[in-house]
């Protein structure tokens, strides 16, 4: 930049600085999904008024929350780094266990929660001690934690869903206050704001993009990047045990099958959202809007009627379309059009 | 929606079912709607896409998808588990008829459900226990294999073993194993199964891919003379049991329950009433009892 | 002076012993590093420089090495970098190691904390501090901008920063001015000076001798994993240095080369222009020059004058508009592969980015890209890829165990031949080299001018992109200047300076001014 | 090392030699995973020796020649720096367009075959065309094709099982030749054979390598890292449609179920194998034995009778330490025992 002369030196810098800001404003992962998000809305309510009744608008939100507060740690953790598969069969398996906790042992109802969240957090140290310690890939440990839980589900279970569940539980998965919305929701909305904050505003923050950017760089300005991953994977687990429980209380039952499934559907939502698998790059807010979009999309296809073997198909084109316009977006604004690769590192490029 | 089979003047009925592309889900559907469309309704499916992945979290924000838009005069919901119950709570709540199938839930025990139909799981698996025991001379070593666990495949088992050690006391039933949904993997499962157990002369699985899984295992295995029974009535298991390659099929009412909830739900949606429990046979066909069978899926176009 | 035997030893190390699975880097080095001194670390690509600072720095922790280390007197065990960050020691990485998505001012704190109030961070306070600090040791990055946009040298001028952002008592910088040009070589002497004045502490790795004798108090020059010799300021001699370092004497540092004949040009450049590219480069305008066989083209000027960008256009790894022409028959290139079939060929000037492979031992290294000639229908032949890595392993004295051995613990002499064997195995007629000597010992550099006047002696045409304005002044036959991507000044071999290139820069910089009427801003960034 | 003065040359270089030959050995990605693989058939061999019996050995391996035939092309497309998560749906899709070909269309079994392998070309086509010159990243881009396959396998079929087929291929199904095994394993054989000499000896592998390592380079080095890449994603996508077709011609019906859940079995038995998720190293035995060695796992688990809540978790315990192992294999015979990080780019250490 600074070979630009001919040009006066202050001006220059205070071009240089808005274009700085003007990169960083469309560099920001939010803004493509962002507007992905509002067209798709407004394609489907078009069409289809019904789209954003209330009724709809609260289905959506409330399975949102669910998987969101996954979504959360799992932003948190993939800053870091680093991302985890097993996140379904966690919140499955902390839904059971504390599901008997509270019936086969007769534990008070929030020591069966805590508990609950006890087990999650645990598979998540479990998680973070094998990668950060023993250096075992995440993509094996925690696909084969994703195994080891589906299976301890069954033990703990047998197999039979946890039922009946004391009256409470049936009571907080149906609670309606907020908009209808009720517990789930709630706990969503403050973990992210709480989580966006600590992403953004705090020296924590701070530092978990750091280990996420380059851990090189981490450990030479003395951040312990062990404890920043390992803090992520055990936060990302309570969270799936959260998620799972809210899941129970929804269903009122300890279902075996409780987040089966989610592991790839998360990771799906946060990177649409501007995550890089790679580390280091993405914001609370835009993983958070990718999830949303992908939950809108589903249920926007079945709003305006689309044939049940086609919605499938449609999710996948438009997941795949808003990430290509979010990259197309970034090449033409951060980029510019050459034609070689440039080490764009913001873009979430090749995960 | 998919299937809306639409005369503008008929009722809509909404079904809903999560895992809605197992291949035995994708029967009943075919049941469902072929039956709605002659009862002159407008109909609709919605679940979440997935042959494997039985998920009612990610399938009740559909339903409310299609709620939204269509006011629904009847809603009939797959109800193996207890966790769709609160569901079925709610539409009851909001005054909707709710229908199931597949599972006959004791009546009072479902708030809001207004009538299931469906064989009675417990009784088609004491069927399936007393027809293979008596094929057996009462005496032998059993295999017996799910597809998952599921509350209808658990009952199916319990209700078989339960039979079994009644009957046949002398009929040895190995520890449940799970084929998981993919025909490979299954088959293999399978395979290993036998050469861990050479004792074993009989297969009994829970699951409509089962017939295919054992008798591809008894062929890899070289136990030609296994007695395999399986579930469901789909053409190549029928053509399988009609070649030798597996002994009967426990003939679940898949087609027929739904075509039977299509008929409830509609009964409902105008205002009738209907019993409550409507349970459906699900015989056990072995050679000679297969041409009804093949009759009935040529006119479902099958 | 800060270096007489009077002030106390902030550094001592004794006996320290480090390995690597069967590498031994270093074989008991006793140090010493007064206070308030600039200490040398000086030693052949592979003595255990870099070892040596990492171990003073927690980066290969208290247990992975055997030895004692005193800091300020205080025997010190350091687990980790942060532990020696307790102890006030900073350090400055040998390779460039940033966070690319965050921005500069993100970077020169990462890890600290006081940025506002307790835990949080305040973006206003972050860029206050950082324009300050930038303030303090002059250099005019914008502390906004990301520090992917930035080019390698601001990159190092980052890390320094960051280095000196909590105040260190002793700073290791390991090779910080291998990226640099004499401008900003000097501005961060000043900048070390200061630091000096203020009390601070410096070890200082180059293998630049003639910085030594700039700003050096004293120095250790490293031989083997072993402390071959310790030369007071006194005592200060670049023959000495080498001769601590090698065992050797000093040769003749540019090896002789006379000019070529006239004859027509063997590569032929015309009004090449490269578009600014936001945040990747800043664009080249109407650059031409000829080069003819056998002879020497050097591109001299300061960081980011746009020499990269040159080399690159001409290898068709950015685009560009203008002519290209190969002896007389105009080119067109597009990708990497146009220019290889037209004879061309480019060292890049940045090895752990776009040089080597590093998941890939040595000898595939060198032949990747080069596999045609020794292979039939496409399958390589052992025997004959065996034989030419052997070959131009011996040719170029590439010292690596076998050509099995991962690149990767090559010391940064050995990669940089490594890559010149690369390049060279394709037998090129024309060869561009960007920074050929970076973090080059001075006996391998020496080899490197002898390689590179043997390829024009034997009729290659070579333009040469250096840093360091001595090394290209001696090294080429004919210099172009390149200041904000123009050729302001050209020069023959023995009529230029390092003065003249300087001023010649100077004087377009002053024209461009002149023409909008404001004062230059001075900046090392 | 290479300036050890004052030594012998020929002592020294022989014991280097040595070393060097020693270390390489241990270095080979395949190593420790056959141990695991030795260790593991040894313990289910003295529990049950039916374990070993030609028949199980025969379903083991059949199995393995399925999801294997992908697995030759997954390790390709890792070994260029790619992943490919749809893998599993296009063998389903193949499998069910070429049946309906055969049946719907009425087309000669070779010519519908051939339609099937067209199908998962063309995907594989798609896939690359999108990673490369949209740059959208892999793991979307194929997560959204698993999604748009799984959706037209229930297009084209309309969810039921393609069936009956021409007895040709059951007959292709049943064959029996070669130790009873019959095409698919012959297919297989002979697949990762040519693979293996590819990525071993040619320049076409070796081209293949620098572009996973560092398409940069690559690049500079004269390689089309473009072609690479899509060449590998049509290659995956055509075995993976052969082996969908395979399976289908066992089960003499084009099931829709078929393929569904390989995207993460596929990878994980590569990775365990040794194969780089980000890239430029792994070989074509190592990712093969790593495959085999899940399928001898979960074969041997219900052949010494383990219960079956018990299985998986034994499967996701195994492949955890199988790669655990290895790590530390690797950390303590290459990278010395140093604790910090070594840039020790040839082993998965973090994929
Ligand atoms: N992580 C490592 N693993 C194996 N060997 C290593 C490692 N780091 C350094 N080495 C080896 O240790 C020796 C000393 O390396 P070091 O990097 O300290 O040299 P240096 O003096 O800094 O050289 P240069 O001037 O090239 O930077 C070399 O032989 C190098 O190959
Ligand atoms: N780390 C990097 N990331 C991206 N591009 C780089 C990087 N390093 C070098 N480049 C490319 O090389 C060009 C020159 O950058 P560099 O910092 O090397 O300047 P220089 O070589 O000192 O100056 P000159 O342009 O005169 O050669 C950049 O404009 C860019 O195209
Ligand atoms: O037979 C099973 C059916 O009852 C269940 O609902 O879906 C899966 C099948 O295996
Ligand atoms: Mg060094
Ligand atoms: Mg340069």
């Amino acid at each position: 930049m600074e070979r630009t002369v001919g040009r006066p030196a202050t001006a220059e810098t205070s071009g240089r600085a808005m274009r700085d800001r003007l990169t960083r404003l469309v560099a920001v992962g939010e803004v493509g999904v962002l507007l992905a998000l509002v067209v798709i809305v407004a394609f489907f309510f078009v069409l289809e008024p019904a789209f954003l009744s209330e009724r709809n608008i609260r289905a959506i939100l409330r399975v949102v929350s669910f998987v969101g507060i996954i979504a959360i740690g799992q932003t948190l953790l993939l800053v870091c780094g680093e991302f985890d598969l097993s996140v379904g069969a966690v919140a499955g398996l902390s839904a059971v266990v504390s599901a008997k906790l509270m019936t086969a042992l007769a534990l008070p109802v929030p020591i069966a929660l805590l508990g609950g969240v006890a087990v999650g957090g645990l598979v998540g140290l479990v998680n973070g001690l094998a990668v950060v310690r023993l250096r075992i890939p995440a993509f094996i440990q925690t696909l084969g934690m994703l195994f080891i839980g589906q299976g301890l589900i069954q033990v703990v279970t047998n197999g039979y869903p946890v039922y009946p569940l004391p009256k409470v539980i049936g009571e907080i998965g149906m609670a309606g206050f907020v908009f209808g919305l009720g517990w789930s929701f709630v706990f969503f909305v403050v973990a992210a704001i709480s989580a966006d904050f600590v992403l953004r505003r705090t020296v924590l923050g701070r530092n978990m993009y750091a280990t996420g950017g380059n851990p090189e760089v981490a450990r030479l300005v003395g951040i312990d990047t062990a404890r920043m991953k390992i803090g992520a994977f055990v936060t990302v687990g309570m969270l799936a045990a959260v998620a799972g429980m809210f899941v129970m209380a929804d269903l009122s039952s300890g279902t075996t099958s409780i987040g089966s499934g989610w592991e790839l559907t998360v990771i799906a939502g946060v990177v649409v959202g501007g995550v890089s698998l790679f580390g280091g790059a993405g914001t609370m807010a835009g993983g958070l809007i990718g999830i949303l979009l992908l939950q809108v999309v589903t249920s926007g296809l079945v709003v305006i009627g689309v044939n049940a073997n086609w919605q499938q198909i449609a999710v996948g084109l438009i997941m795949v379309i808003a990430v290509g316009l979010d990259v197309l977006r970034r090449r033409t604004f951060i980029a510019g059009s050459g034609s070689e690769p440039p080490a764009e590192p913001a873009s979430p490029a090749k995960p | 929606g998919s299937g809306g089979a639409a005369l503008a003047e008929g009722k809509n009925i909404l079904w809903v079912q999560p895992m809605r592309d197992h291949p035995v889900h994708r029967l009943m559907q075919a049941g469902f709607l072929a039956k709605c469309k002659e009862l002159g309704n407008t109909c609709e499916v919605v679940g979440n896409p997935s042959a494997t992945n039985y998920d009612v979290s990610a399938s009740i924000p559909l339903a409310e998808a299609a709620m939204a838009r269509t006011k629904f005069d009847a809603i009939a919901v797959y109800g193996p588990g207890p966790e769709i119950y609160p569901f079925i709570g709610k539409l009851g709540q909001e005054g909707f008829p709710v229908v199931t199938w597949h599972v006959l839930p004791a009546e009072g025990s479902v708030p809001g459900l207004k009538a299931a139909t469906g064989e009675d799981i417990p009784s088609a698996g004491k069927a399936a226990a007393e027809a293979m025991g008596a094929k057996l001379g009462g005496k032998g070593v059993i295999a017996l294999t799910q597809g998952s666990s599921n509350d209808t495949e658990n009952v199916m088992s319990d209700s078989f073993r339960k039979t079994m050690a009644e009957k046949y006391p002398d009929i040895k039933i190995l520890d449940t194993q799970m084929e998981g949904f993919e025909p490979s993997s299954a088959e293999a499962k399978a395979v290993a199964l036998l050469q861990g157990n050479p004792d074993v002369n009989a297969a009994f699985s829970t699951t409509g891919n089962g017939i295919q899984t054992w008798s591809g295992a008894a062929r890899k295995a070289g136990r030609e003379g296994l007695v395999i029974v399986g579930m469901d009535y789909i053409r190549q298991n029928l053509d399988i049991v009609k070649a030798g390659g597996a002994w009967g099929v426990v003939a679940q009412p898949l087609y027929e329950e739904s075509a039977k909830t299509a008929e409830l739900a509609n009964h409902l949606a105008e205002g009738k009433t209907v019993p409550y429990l409507n349970p459906l046979p699900a015989a056990v066909l072995t050679a000679g009892d297969l041409e009804p069978y093949y009759k009935m899926l040529d006119s479902a176009g099958q | 002076m800060s270096g007489d035997t009077a002030s106390p030893p902030v550094i001592e190390t004794r006996a320290v012993v480090k390995s690597f699975a069967g590498v031994q880097a270093l074989r008991g080095v006793d140090l010493t590093v007064r206070a308030g001194e600039i200490h040398a670390l000086l030693g052949q690509n592979g003595a255990g420089k870099s070892t040596l600072v990492k171990i003073l720095n927690g980066v290969h922790p208290a247990g992975s090495f055997s030895g004692d280390i005193r800091v300020a007197g205080r025997p010190v065990s350091f687990r980790s970098t942060s532990d020696a960050r307790a102890e006030g020691v900073g350090y400055v990485p040998q390779e460039i190691e940033v966070l690319e998505q965050l921005t500069v001012a993100e970077n020169v704190f990462a890890g600290q904390t006081g940025l506002g109030a307790g835990v949080l961070v305040s973006q206003r306070r972050l860029e206050e501090r950082t324009r300050a600090l930038f303030a303090e040791i002059g250099l005019a990055i914008d502390p906004r901008a990301l520090v992917a946009s930035l080019t390698a040298a601001q990159r190092h001028l980052v890390m320094i920063a960051r280095a000196l952002s909590f105040r260190p008592r002793v700073l290791m910088l390991d090779e910080p001015t291998a990226s640099l040009s004499g401008v900003e070589v000097e501005r961060l002497f000043a900048v070390l000076r200061r630091l000096k004045a203020q009390g601070s502490t410096m070890i200082f790795i180059t293998h630049r001798l003639p910085e030594v004798l700039a700003i050096c108090d004293r120095a250790t020059v490293l031989r083997d994993g072993r402390v071959a010799a310790e030369i007071g300021r006194e005592a200060f001699d670049a023959e000495r240095f080498i001769f601590a370092m090698s065992g050797q004497r000093l040769q003749r540092l540019y090896p002789h080369h006379e000019p070529p004949p006239p004859a027509p040009p063997l590569l032929s450049v015309r009004n090449l222009t490269i578009a600014g590219r936001f945040g990747v480069n800043r664009g080249v305008s109407d650059v031409g020059f000829d080069v003819r066989p056998g002879e020497i083209l050097g591109l001299a000027g300061l960081l980011g004058s746009g020499r990269t960008e040159i080399l690159h256009a001409i290898y068709g790894r950015i685009p560009f508009a203008g002519e290209i022409a190969i002896a007389g028959r105009p080119v067109t290139i597009r990708k990497a592969g146009d220019a290889r079939a037209a004879g061309i060929a480019l060292l890049t000037e940045d090895r752990k980015r776009d040089g080597l492979l590093f998941n890939l031992p040595v000898g595939a290294n060198i032949t990747i890209g080069n596999l045609g000639p020794l292979a039939s229908r496409g399958i390589v032949s052992d025997r004959k890829e065996k034989s030419a890595v052997l070959a131009a392993m011996r040719s170029l004295a590439v010292k690596a165990r076998s050509p099995q051995s991962s690149v990767a613990h090559l010391s940064g002499g050995n990669q940089q031949k490594l890559l010149f064997a690369r390049v060279l195995m394709s037998g090129p007629r024309v060869l561009l080299l960007d920074e050929p000597t970076k973090g080059v010992d001075a006996s391998t550099r020496h080899e490197i001018y002898r390689l590179i006047v043997d390829l024009a002696e034997k009729g290659v045409a070579l333009v040469v992109v250096a840093s360091e304005l001595e090394e290209i002044i001696g090294i080429a036959d004919r210099c172009l200047v390149v200041a904000d991507g123009r050729i302001v000044d050209e020069f023959k071999r023995g009529e230029g300076s390092e003065d003249r290139v300087l001023r010649a820069v100077a004087a377009a910089q002053a024209a461009a001014t002149m023409a909008t009427a404001l004062p230059a801003s001075g900046r090392i960034g």
